[in-house]
C-alpha cells in the first residue's frame, strides 16, 4: 500500500492567547481594509442624530436637555451597535469561513473572545466620534457639570456588555431568515438591564447634582455584575451555538 | 488491522427526532485509499462527510480517525483532517498569502511563511499572492482552498463535490494537483460526477436516503456495470 | 349614610369594575389557550390515525404479496449485507 | 373526557405516568382556583387603605381605614407571576438537559414550557396592570415590576420569533436551549437592578409587610391551584406537540415508500 509514515509537518499547538491574536488580528485586518462596518456604524450614528435634531428641534430651548442627554445617547449605541452587529458575521458566512476554522483544533470560546473583542473596538470607535458629535450638536448650552469625565465609565461597560451579548446573539441570528429584525428583537429586551443602568449612572454624571453618587455608583456595580455573568454565560454557552 | 485504517465508522447514526439523515453506516477506509461517495440528493452524503470532518457530532456510532476518537479527542483528529468543499472557506478581502498564514498560524504550523510559499508555488498562484481574493476566479479560488485545506500537512482530505462550477481548465488543473498530493494521503470524495468520481477512486460507495446501499473497490467491476448497479440501486430506493 | 362609613367603602365601587376585569380577562386568556390546545391535539390525533392506517395497510399489502415494487424490505435486506459486505470488502 | 382514547394510541415519551396524571391534576387546578377565588373575596379580610378620619364600628372590628377591594386582584396576581417564573426555570433546566444530550424530547419540554410561561406572564401583565391604573391611575409606569414582567415577555416572544425563523430543527433546537438559559439568568439580573437603582419619580410602592395569615392561605391555595393548572396545561401541549411530530415522521416514512 502507500508507504507508511511519511515525514509529516511539525505541528506546535499555539497558545489559545497566540490563537486569540491571530484571529483579532485577522478581523481587525480585514475592517481596516474595507472599513465597512466602522463607516456604516458612523453613518448611522449621525443620521440618528439628524433624527434627534428633527425631534428636538422646536423643545430644545425650553427643556432641560442635561437630564435627556443621558438616555439620547445610550439609544444612539444600542441601535449603531445593532447595525454593526449585524454584518460582524457577514465576512464569516459569505465564503463559509467559519467552518473553515471550525475545523482548526481550537477551542470555541476563544473564536467569541476574538469576535467580542472587534465589536468592541469597532462600537468604540464609533462612539468616540458619535458622542462628542451629539454633545456639540445638543449639550452646547449645557454648563460642564464637574463630574462630566465620569461619564467614560458607564460608556466603557455598556459597550463591553453590548458587544459581549451582541457577539453571541449575531452568531445565533447569522444564517437565520429575517436576520436583521431577529437580532434587534433578541438584543434589546436582553440588553435592558445594562442599557437601564448605564443610562441612569450617564445621566448623574451629566448632571452632577451634589449627591450624584447614589445615583452612580450603584448601576455601575450593577453594569459591571452584568458584564460578568453575561460575558461568562455566553462564554460558555458560544461553543453549541456557533457548531450547531 | 486497526492502524491500517486511516477511517474507522462503528454504525454511525446521525438523527434529529425520528428523521435519520445518516443511519447505522459503517465505514473502513484503509490509509492511501481514494473513497467516492455517490448517491441522489438528501442521500446523507454530505451529512456523512461532515461528520467525517468532525463539523457535526453523531447522534450515535463510534468514528475513529487515524486511531484517534473524534468524539472525545476532536482536536487531534482535526489536526489530521483537510475538508475541501464547494465553499472556498477564504475570506476575500485578505489576500491569498494572508488567508493561508492566518490557517497556518492557527494551526500551528512550525513556519508559517515559509509553508505559505511552498503551497502557493505547488498550487501556482505564487505570483498572486498578495492580491485579495475577491479578484480571483473560482478556478483559481479552488486552489488557495486546496493550499488552505493543506496547510497543517493532514492525513486525510475530504472533498465535497469539489467540481461544482469549475469549468473544464479548471478541472484538469485540479486533477492534476489532487494526483500530485495523492502519494501518501487518504480521500473521500462525495459526488455526482460518476464518469469522474469512478477514475479517481480506489473504492466506491453508493448511498440512498441514510443507509449504504452498495460498497465495493474498484476493481471488482468496471464502469458500465458500476453505473448500471448505481441507476439500479438508487432507481429502486426513490421509486 | 354614615360620612365615615361611606368613606370607609369608598374605593369599594370605583375599584369593582378593575377587579371584574382583571379575574375575567385573566380566565378568558386561560380558556382560549385551553380551547386552541384541545382544538389543535384533537386536529392532529385524527391526522395520527390516518397515517397509521395508511402505514398499516401499506405494510399489510406489502406482506401479502411482495410484488417487484415492493423490493423495500428486500433492498433492505440488501443494503443490510451491503454493509456487512462494506466492512470487510473497504477494508482489504 | 377523551382520556380513555388516548390510551389506545401509545405516542413517544407521552402517556406514561405523567399523562395519566393530567385529568386529576386539571380537576385540581380549577377546584383549588375556585375555591382560592372564593376565599379571596368571602374569606380573607380585606386589606386597610387610607386613614379615615373618625372610625366607625363594624361588626366586631374598628375600623379606622377605607377598605380596599383593589387588593383582591393580588390573590391571582402574585401566583400567576409566580408560576410564569416556575417554567421559565423549568425551560431553562429543560434546555441544559437538551445542549448536553441533544436529544429532540428536551427541546419540545423546553419549548413548551416557555409557551405556557408566556401565557402566564401575560396574565400577569394583564392582572398587574390593571391593578395599577386603579391604585395609581395610570395605565403604564416604569415601576421596576411591571417592566421586569414587560422584558420577560418580550424576551420569550422574541425566543419564539427565533423557533419560527430557523427551519434546521437541531439548529433550532440549540439556539432556542442557548437562548432560553441566557433569558433565565437576564431575568432575575434585570429584576435586581429595577429594584435597586432608586428611581426618582415613583418610590418603590411597599404592597405587602408581612400578610395576615388568612391572607397567606389564600394566597397558598390559589399558588397551588395555579401550578397544578399550569402542569395540566404543560402535559396537554406537551402530548400535542409529540403528536404532531409523531405525524411530521409518518409523513416522511410514507413519501419513502
Amino acid at each position: 500500500m502507500a508507504q507508511q509514515n511519511r515525514q509529516r509537518l511539525a505541528l506546535k499547538h499555539p497558545s489559545t492567547f497566540a490563537q486569540y491574536r491571530t484571529l483579532l488580528s485577522k478581523d481587525l485586518r480585514q475592517e481596516f481594509r474595507t472599513k465597512e462596518m466602522v463607516t456604516s456604524m458612523g453613518i448611522f450614528a449621525v443620521l440618528v442624530i439628524i433624527v434627534y435634531g428633527a425631534a428636538l428641534a422646536l423643545t430644545a430651548q425650553s427643556i432641560d436637555i442635561a437630564s435627556m442627554s443621558g438616555g439620547l445617547i445610550w439609544a444612539l449605541i444600542v441601535f449603531t451597535s445593532l447595525t454593526g452587529l449585524n454584518r460582524s458575521f457577514s465576512h464569516e458566512k459569505e465564503q463559509g469561513c467559519l467552518e473553515g476554522i471550525l475545523l482548526v483544533p481550537l477551542d470555541r470560546s476563544v473564536i467569541y473572545l476574538a469576535k467580542a473583542t472587534s465589536n468592541f473596538i469597532f462600537l468604540a470607535l464609533v462612539e468616540v466620534i458619535a458622542v462628542p458629535l451629539f454633545m456639540f450638536f445638543f449639550m452646547t448650552t449645557v454648563p460642564f457639570a464637574p463630574t462630566f469625565g465620569m461619564i467614560v465609565w458607564p460608556l466603557l461597560l455598556g459597550t463591553i456588555g453590548m458587544a459581549g451579548v451582541g457577539t453571541m446573539l449575531a452568531t445565533i441570528t447569522a444564517n437565520t431568515r429575517s436576520r436583521d429584525v431577529l437580532l434587534a428583537v433578541l438584543f434589546i429586551p436582553l440588553i435592558y438591564p445594562l442599557l437601564y443602568a448605564c443610562v441612569t449612572a450617564t445621566t448623574a454624571a451629566i448632571l452632577g447634582s451634589a449627591q450624584w453618587m447614589d445615583l452612580y455608583t450603584m448601576p455601575l456595580v450593577m453594569a459591571a455584575g452584568y458584564d460578568v455573568i453575561m460575558l461568562l454565560a455566553c462564554w460558555v454557552l458560544y461553543g453549541f451555538a456557533v457548531s450547531a | 488491522m486497526a492502524d491500517e485504517l486511516a477511517i474507522q465508522a462503528r454504525h454511525l447514526v446521525k438523527a434529529f427526532g425520528t428523521r435519520r439523515a445518516v443511519d447505522d453506516i459503517s465505514l473502513n477506509v484503509p490509509r492511501g485509499a481514494f473513497l467516492a461517495i455517490f448517491g441522489p440528493n438528501g442521500a446523507g452524503k454530505t451529512t456523512l462527510l461532515r461528520m467525517l470532518a468532525t463539523l457535526s457530532r453523531p447522534s450515535s456510532g463510534t468514528l475513529a480517525i487515524e486511531g484517534v476518537d473524534a468524539r472525545e479527542h476532536a482536536d487531534q483528529a482535526r489536526d489530521r483532517i483537510g475538508l475541501i468543499s464547494h465553499q472556498p472557506m477564504v475570506y476575500p478581502d485578505l489576500s491569498a498569502e494572508e488567508n493561508l498564514l492566518l490557517y497556518a498560524r492557527l494551526y500551528g504550523v512550525a513556519d508559517p511563511e515559509a509553508r505559505v510559499r511552498e503551497l502557493l508555488d505547488q498550487v501556482g498562484l505564487l505570483h498572486r499572492r498578495l492580491d485579495p481574493v475577491r479578484t480571483f476566479s473560482r478556478g483559481m479560488t479552488q486552489r488557495v482552498a486546496i493550499a488552505r485545506a493543506l496547510v497543517h500537512d493532514p492525513d486525510i482530505v475530504l472533498l465535497d463535490e469539489p467540481y461544482s462550477g469549475l469549468d473544464p481548465h479548471a478541472v484538469d488543473v485540479f486533477d492534476q494537483l489532487i494526483d500530485q498530493i495523492r502519494p501518501g494521503h487518504t480521500f473521500v470524495m462525495v459526488s455526482h460526477d460518476l464518469r469522474k468520481g469512478f477514475s479517481l477512486c480506489t473504492h466506491a460507495l453508493v448511498m440512498a436516503r441514510g443507509h449504504v446501499v452498495t460498497a465495493d473497490s474498484k476493481d471488482a467491476l468496471d464502469f458500465d456495470a458500476f453505473e448500471r448497479l448505481y441507476r439500479e440501486t438508487v432507481g429502486m430506493g426513490v421509486a | 349614610m354614615d360620612p365615615v362609613l361611606q368613606d370607609i367603602y369608598s374605593t369599594i365601587i370605583p375599584s369593582a369594575p378593575f377587579i371584574i376585569a382583571a379575574y375575567a380577562l385573566l380566565w378568558a386568556a386561560l380558556l382560549i389557550y385551553v380551547i386552541i390546545s384541545v382544538r389543535s391535539l384533537k386536529k392532529s390525533e385524527a391526522q395520527l390515525a390516518v397515517l397509521e392506517e395508511t402505514v398499516a395497510s401499506l405494510k399489510a399489502q406489502r406482506a401479502a404479496a411482495p410484488t417487484a415494487e415492493g423490493a423495500v424490505s428486500a433492498q433492505q435486506a440488501a443494503s443490510e449485507k451491503a454493509a456487512e459486505a462494506a466492512a470487510p470488502k473497504i477494508a482489504e | 373526557m377523551a382520556d380513555s382514547q388516548k390510551k389506545k394510541r401509545p405516542v413517544p415519551e407521552a402517556g406514561q405516568w405523567p399523562d395519566k396524571l393530567l385529568v386529576p391534576v386539571l380537576v385540581a387546578g380549577v377546584v383549588l382556583t375556585t375555591v382560592g377565588f372564593l376565599m379571596a373575596f368571602l374569606y380573607a379580610a380585606p386589606v386597610d387603605g387610607a386613614e379615615v378620619n373618625g372610625f366607625q364600628l363594624i361588626g366586631s372590628k374598628l375600623v379606622t381605614h377605607r377598605q380596599l377591594l383593589s387588593q383582591k386582584i393580588f390573590y391571582f396576581h402574585m401566583p400567576v407571576a409566580i408560576v410564569s417564573f416556575v417554567m421559565l426555570i423549568a425551560a431553562a433546566y429543560y434546555a441544559i438537559r437538551f445542549l448536553a444530550s441533544k436529544n429532540q424530547r428536551y427541546d419540545t419540554c423546553s419549548r413548551v414550557a416557555m409557551e405556557i410561561s408566556l401565557l402566564f406572564v401575560i396574565g400577569t401583565m394583564i392582572t398587574g396592570d390593571l391593578w395599577t391604573r386603579f391604585e395609581w391611575g395610570v395605565w403604564w409606569t416604569w415601576d421596576p415590576r411591571l417592566t421586569t414582567y414587560l422584558i420577560l415577555m418580550l424576551i420569550v416572544i422574541a425566543y419564539f420569533v427565533m423557533r419560527n425563523s430557523v427551519d434546521d430543527p437541531e439548529r433550532r433546537a440549540t439556539y432556542g436551549a442557548v437562548i432560553s438559559i441566557i433569558a433565565f439568568i437576564d431575568v432575575p439580573i434585570c429584576m435586581m437592578v429595577t429594584r435597586l437603582i432608586p428611581t426618582s419619580i415613583h418610590p418603590v410602592v411597599v404592597r405587602q409587610n408581612g400578610m395576615a395569615p388568612d391572607m397567606t392561605i389564600t394566597v397558598m391555595v390559589c399558588l397551588v391551584g395555579m401550578l397544578c393548572v399550569a402542569y395540566g396545561l404543560y402535559r396537554l401541549r406537551f402530548r400535542t406537540v409529540r403528536i404532531e411530530e409523531r405525524v411530521e415522521a409518518l409523513k416522511e416514512q410514507l413519501e419513502e415508500e
